[in-house]
């Protein structure tokens, strides 16, 4: 805990001593920034902002897990699904967001589902490629083993593979809230009225960074509660079987 | 003729070769029948073939050329009429589950009925001495203990066919003593069918009712073991008979790998 | 009767918006038997993608970007024009040797607008046509965000930025920028013909259902502009959430009040029509290759 | 091959029906799409876009793996690290790459430098925390067998973590080429005055969806060439010794 | 005193509880000289220890009590002054190298200078026969070849000291009497001190100079083997050695473990 202190002290450190280097323009100290965002919060429009971008936040990261993870399980067991797909998974990897987000504002309206939708179908190549990857590198004499207990195969996926690709999942969950969290900025930019990134834009636009910047800081404080609450204990349940790596 | 569990027929098992390389011929034209309630085990040299050939035998292994049929029925199409068990060479436990949980896992894909689990698991984690160890992670666990708890695991399904890879060897003496009584015990009163590979000729020849004999993919020698049941493990006839089986294992090996020159 | 409900659609820091804003705080909309329902965007593309989509009955845009739409198909019509272009301004550091567009040759300007906007779009049509040089073929173009462009300019990154207001008027007032050119002047100067910038459009389906709401619209809109003009306390308080001070905020109220146009007719849809032709020139095939009389409609102009 | 075929054309198949439900101003059918890149290539100012957008795509890869894997493997080889550095990665992936940019911008000029900057910081985080996973989940039984033979740590990380967590370095590459791709265009549109990026936002702009999608195409097309072209052949050569998994 | 390789006083090792339970004491206070160019053989019961206790002595497990010197220096501070070679009790090869790379990357980390690789290699593939081999991956090997890979691999970088856990347990009789002849006359020729763990009292008894039986935790009978040397596998007094190592072996286990009611 105190190297953690530690280091977060660093990083607000070293944020001042970069604010010192520029304007309050171009990137404000932690101060100020902390200023704005209190004010906004006594304000009192910050909890619905707030609120829009993680409810789209969680949702599409369920989503493009739902769609992710299956698929990319799917072409790491099974080789035709592998050649069937890889290439459908470069390319909705490649399309931007903004056609994705195009296209379901357009085809389900200017409304929530057709934001997490666009989101989900964003972030979900990624995730598929990361637990395809991992499927591909399980330990097949563990499969083997439960082949011979009859072991069906749901249960050979959910209770021998799925374990095995847990630190991928994991790290889908980890950097997929970044990447969603990154699109819903844009998607709420072009879709939505409301919404973190809404605010974000809205103030970068006007070009007054203090703003922007506060706003980032309340979703990144947002995001380490979600690692230090939720992820941190959940990984720890999950891999306390798990010796640790000494080098 | 529902008494045959296994029939095999000119079983053939080739590797392909590295690199373009020619295929490694594994196992050469083999054949076998095992009966209802035969115990067998197997002896041969180091890399002349044995897993392989309880690979196929489980199922594992579909790809071979040659018959084998199952309680009267064609292998390759579909379920076997029997449950078959096997114990690999390695343990192969899960290593995110306890002791227990592993047997667990085990039982509850073979739908043992869970009514019965408290009872098989009762008995054979105190068969194996683990009692105190079923909360333990497998890499909490000696090479000596994973290997038992897989044998528990084996035997908690209830197999009707228990295919053994060198179950024992990692074993201290003692253990290995106490488990063969026992395994032979389980297999009196459950009427199991048991093929047992071991690279320990005494242990062959107290538990078996024949010794194959393989190397070079082939069966060279069959040694029935005409000691009446049930056996001391210190019966001079046993040890009688290993002193043949060791002496024909040396001279079947030796052919098979002349020494170096 | 009950007031009919419009949706509005505004971009978040454009100078319309002090003219919307009175319509709603001064109660215009409900003389007019209307309820403005007001929503602001941080970008173009927001606010375009709720009114193609529908979000908003009415929204506001480059008057090019309208035409576009209409030429690909979409369903959008301009009503009535806002801006004219007259907070467009080439803005140099105060230090700075350069003193016209003529000075900018080979040098690198940044423009808020990006590629597409119809800022950047005026820019180069002036510059390739009266200055002798074309900056976006050179990659003398650089498109940044509104927020980066002072920056950039003190920084030397850029020689002179394209800013508009309420940017480009703090820029002025901050003391360390000044102006080489405002775009919409230089226009009118070397073309002959008023410059159009922005306006609001409708969709169809809205200005077929609700053509007397438009028409009330545009009435209600217009006394908001004539408002703005009068009462210059309306920019203290909208510049005090810019950060002018009362000093200074006489500039961004002369250049804003010189900004709204309140012409709309047949004479200046033509004006538009060289500027598309002229645009094209520059810009290349793909841009605005005809400009489509549906895109326009002057029957709600107040008689 | 066959079925990379078949799935291809399912692809085209589908995009041509969905292309059916809307209009060519919302979503080009293949033909149209095809055809206007024809056309742009005809033109002759598609290549200088596409090398740019792909020298920047490379470089920052480039430059994300080399601060994410770094980072994200001594995280997962010592706690005092991963303790010091966790909330680290989370902020940083939180941190729009508009802010990163903006600062870039400002700090190192409107040039390239500060374009590949931009991009490798943004997608640094993502590949830190996959390769932080990764390592976490090592054999830690080879580790000590490279210990007993003397192996210095670099050795042990070069020649038994690296090889255990190669799968989630080719995942990080393969997502992280689609990330930065997508970062590429955000940063092309704020600060730089070419590249597919660019382009792409130039026809959103104009409302020009046949454009939009022909520059998206190349992007694609362009991406499966790299995939099947590159990726694929090392993964081939990387994992040759691992038996495939099947269930 | 430089004679003396391995001075360990009142070594204690306990593993933490599971779930805040009492720990698991391992080690219980083990003191044992080993001198330059002993065979020590270790037998003991599956779990008593013997592993953990090779742990420790490879410089892997720094975490215990008591004091250990290695060439008369303290243990725990800095590189040993010998080079120590270990033989897990599972393989553990690199699966992503083939069984010649496994073996190259041990030679490489222990700096054995590149001009005696060929001849190494050479001489230790042909002793375990895995000539043919050499450019397969080990999951395309037998367990009792990736057993003799890792033999390969240890005696490859010549260490000083060697431990052995189970180094042939997997292995038939055939192969596992060349290799422990072979062994012997490595042994011989360079000098080796080697601590031999063990579940084979014939092969303890053929090896090596004395046998140490652990059992809960400690030493509990040291046998002294004054058997002449070269020996002979056959020799009857090897042979009445062993017997009284099983009978000593069944007692001490015996003890540790009293049999179920
Ligand atoms: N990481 C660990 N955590 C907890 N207990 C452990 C751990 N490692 C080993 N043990 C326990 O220590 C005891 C001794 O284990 P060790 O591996 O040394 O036995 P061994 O004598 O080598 O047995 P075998 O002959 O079966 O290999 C066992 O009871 C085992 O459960
Ligand atoms: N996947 C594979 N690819 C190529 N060759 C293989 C493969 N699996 C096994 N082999 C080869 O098949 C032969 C027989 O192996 P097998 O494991 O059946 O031996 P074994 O009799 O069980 O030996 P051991 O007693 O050492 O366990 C060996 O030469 C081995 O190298
Ligand atoms: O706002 C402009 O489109 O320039
Ligand atoms: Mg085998
Ligand atoms: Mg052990």
């Amino acid at each position: 805990m105190m190297i953690r202190l530690v280091s977060i002290a660093a990083a607000i450190a070293l944020w001042w001593l970069l604010s010192l280097a520029f304007t309050a323009s171009v990137l404000p100290g932690p101060l100020l920034t902390l200023q704005t965002l209190v004010e906004n919060i006594a304000a009192g429009n910050v909890l619905v902002h707030l609120w829009m971008t993680l409810a789209r936040v969680t949702a599409g990261l369920a989503l493009a897990l739902l769609i992710g993870v299956p698929i990319g399980v799917l072409m790491g067991l099974y080789r035709q699904i592998e050649r069937a797909l890889d290439l459908w998974v470069m390319v909705g990897l490649t399309v931007p967001s903004l056609c994705y987000a195009l296209v379901c504002f357009i085809w389900l309206g200017l409304n929530e589902a057709a934001t997490i939708v666009a989101i989900g179908i964003t972030a979900a190549p990624s995730i598929a490629i990361n637990l395809w990857e991992g499927v591909k590198n399980i330990d097949t004499r563990l499969v083997a083993m439960a082949r011979v207990f009859e072991a069906d195969r749901w249960t050979v996926f959910r209770r021998v593979v799925l374990p095995q690709v847990l630190p991928y999942v994991m790290a889908s969950v980890r950097f997929g809230l970044g990447i969603i969290w990154k699109i819903a900025v844009l998607v709420e930019l072009i879709g939505r009225p409301n919404g973190v990134g809404f605010q974000l834009f809205y103030w970068y636009q006007l070009a007054d960074m203090p703003q922007v910047l506060a706003w980032t800081l309340l979703f990144t404080i947002v995001m380490l509660i979600i690692e230090l609450a939720i992820l941190k204990p959940i990984e720890h349940r999950l891999f306390s079987w798990r010796p640790r790596v000494e080098l | 003729m529902n008494d045959v569990v296994f029939s095999v027929r000119n079983l053939v098992k080739e590797f392909p070769g590295r690199d373009g390389a020619a295929p490694l011929r594994v196992l050469k034209g083999l054949d076998l029948v095992v009966r209802r309630n035969e115990f067998i085990c197997i002896l041969g040299p180091s890399g002349c073939g044995k897993s392989t050939f309880l690979n196929i035998l489980s199922g594992l292994d579909p790809r071979y050329s040659g018959e084998i049929d199952v309680g009267g029925r064609k292998f390759k199409a579909g379920k076997p009429p029997l449950r078959i068990g096997y114990l690999f060479q390695e343990p192969r436990l899960l290593p995110w589950l306890t002791a227990e949980q592993n047997v667990d896992f085990a039982m509850r894909s073979c739908r043992v009925p869970s009514s019965r689990w408290a009872e098989l698991k009762d008995r054979h984690f105190q068969l194996t001495r683990l009692d105190a160890f079923r909360g333990h992670y497998p890499h909490q666990m000696s090479g000596g203990m994973c290997q038992r708890l897989a044998l528990v695991r084996a035997l908690c399904v209830e197999p009707d066919v228990l295919l053994m890879d060198e179950p024992f060897s990692g074993l201290d003496e003692l253990t290995a003593r106490r488990l063969r009584v026992d395994l032979l015990d389980i297999w009196r009163d459950t009427g199991k069918t048991i093929i047992f590979v071991t690279h320990n000729s005494y242990e062959a020849s107290f538990l078996s009712d024949r010794i194959l004999m393989m190397s070079q993919g082939e069966v060279q020698q069959e040694i029935p073991i005409d000691v009446a049941r049930p056996r001391d493990y210190d019966d001079p006839g046993i040890f009688e008979i290993n002193r043949r089986v060791v002496k024909l294992f040396l001279e079947v090996a030796q052919a098979a790998a002349p020494a170096t020159p | 009767a009950e007031p009919v409900t419009i949706r509005l659609g505004d971009l978040a820091q454009s100078v319309n918006g002090i003219a919307s804003g009175v319509m709603v705080s001064q109660g215009i909309d409900k003389k007019y038997g209307l309820k403005v329902e007001y929503s602001v965007y941080p970008t173009l593309d927001g606010l375009f993608t709720a009114i193609r989509g529908k979000q908003v009955d009415i929204g506001f845009g480059g008057w090019t970007a309208f035409a576009q739409f209409r030429s690909k198909g979409v369903p959008v019509t301009m009503l009535y024009p806002v801006g004219r272009g007259a907070s467009l301004d080439v803005l140099v550091t105060k230090d700075s040797p350069i003193r016209s567009l003529a000075d900018l040759k080979g040098k690198r300007i940044g423009s808020y607008a990006g590629a597409a906007g119809t800022a950047t779009v005026l820019l180069r049509v002036l510059t390739s046509k009266y200055f002798g040089y074309d900056p976006g073929t050179g990659g003398q173009l650089q498109y940044a965000g509104p927020g980066l462009l002072p920056s950039l300019l003190e920084k030397g990154e850029i020689s002179a930025a394209l800013l508009f207001d309420p940017l480009a008027a703090k820029a002025i007032a901050s003391g360390k920028f000044r102006s080489i050119g405002n775009l919409a002047d230089v226009y009118k100067d070397k073309v002959g013909e008023d410059f159009l910038w922005t306006g609001y459009a409708t969709n169809d389906d809205f200005m077929k259902a609700r053509p007397e709401a438009l028409a009330n619209f545009v009435r209600a809109w217009i006394e908001a502009v004539n408002y703005v003009k009068t009462h210059p306390e309306v920019f203290v308080a909208y510049g005090k959430q810019f950060g002018f001070d009362a000093d200074n905020v006489r500039i961004l109220q002369e250049r804003v009040n010189a900004d709204y146009v309140l012409t709309w007719n047949d004479e200046y849809i033509r004006y538009l029509g060289n500027f598309a032709r002229l645009s094209n020139e520059v810009m290349g095939a793909g841009f605005l290759d005809s400009v489509p009389p549906a895109a326009f409609t002057t029957r709600f102009v107040p008689k």
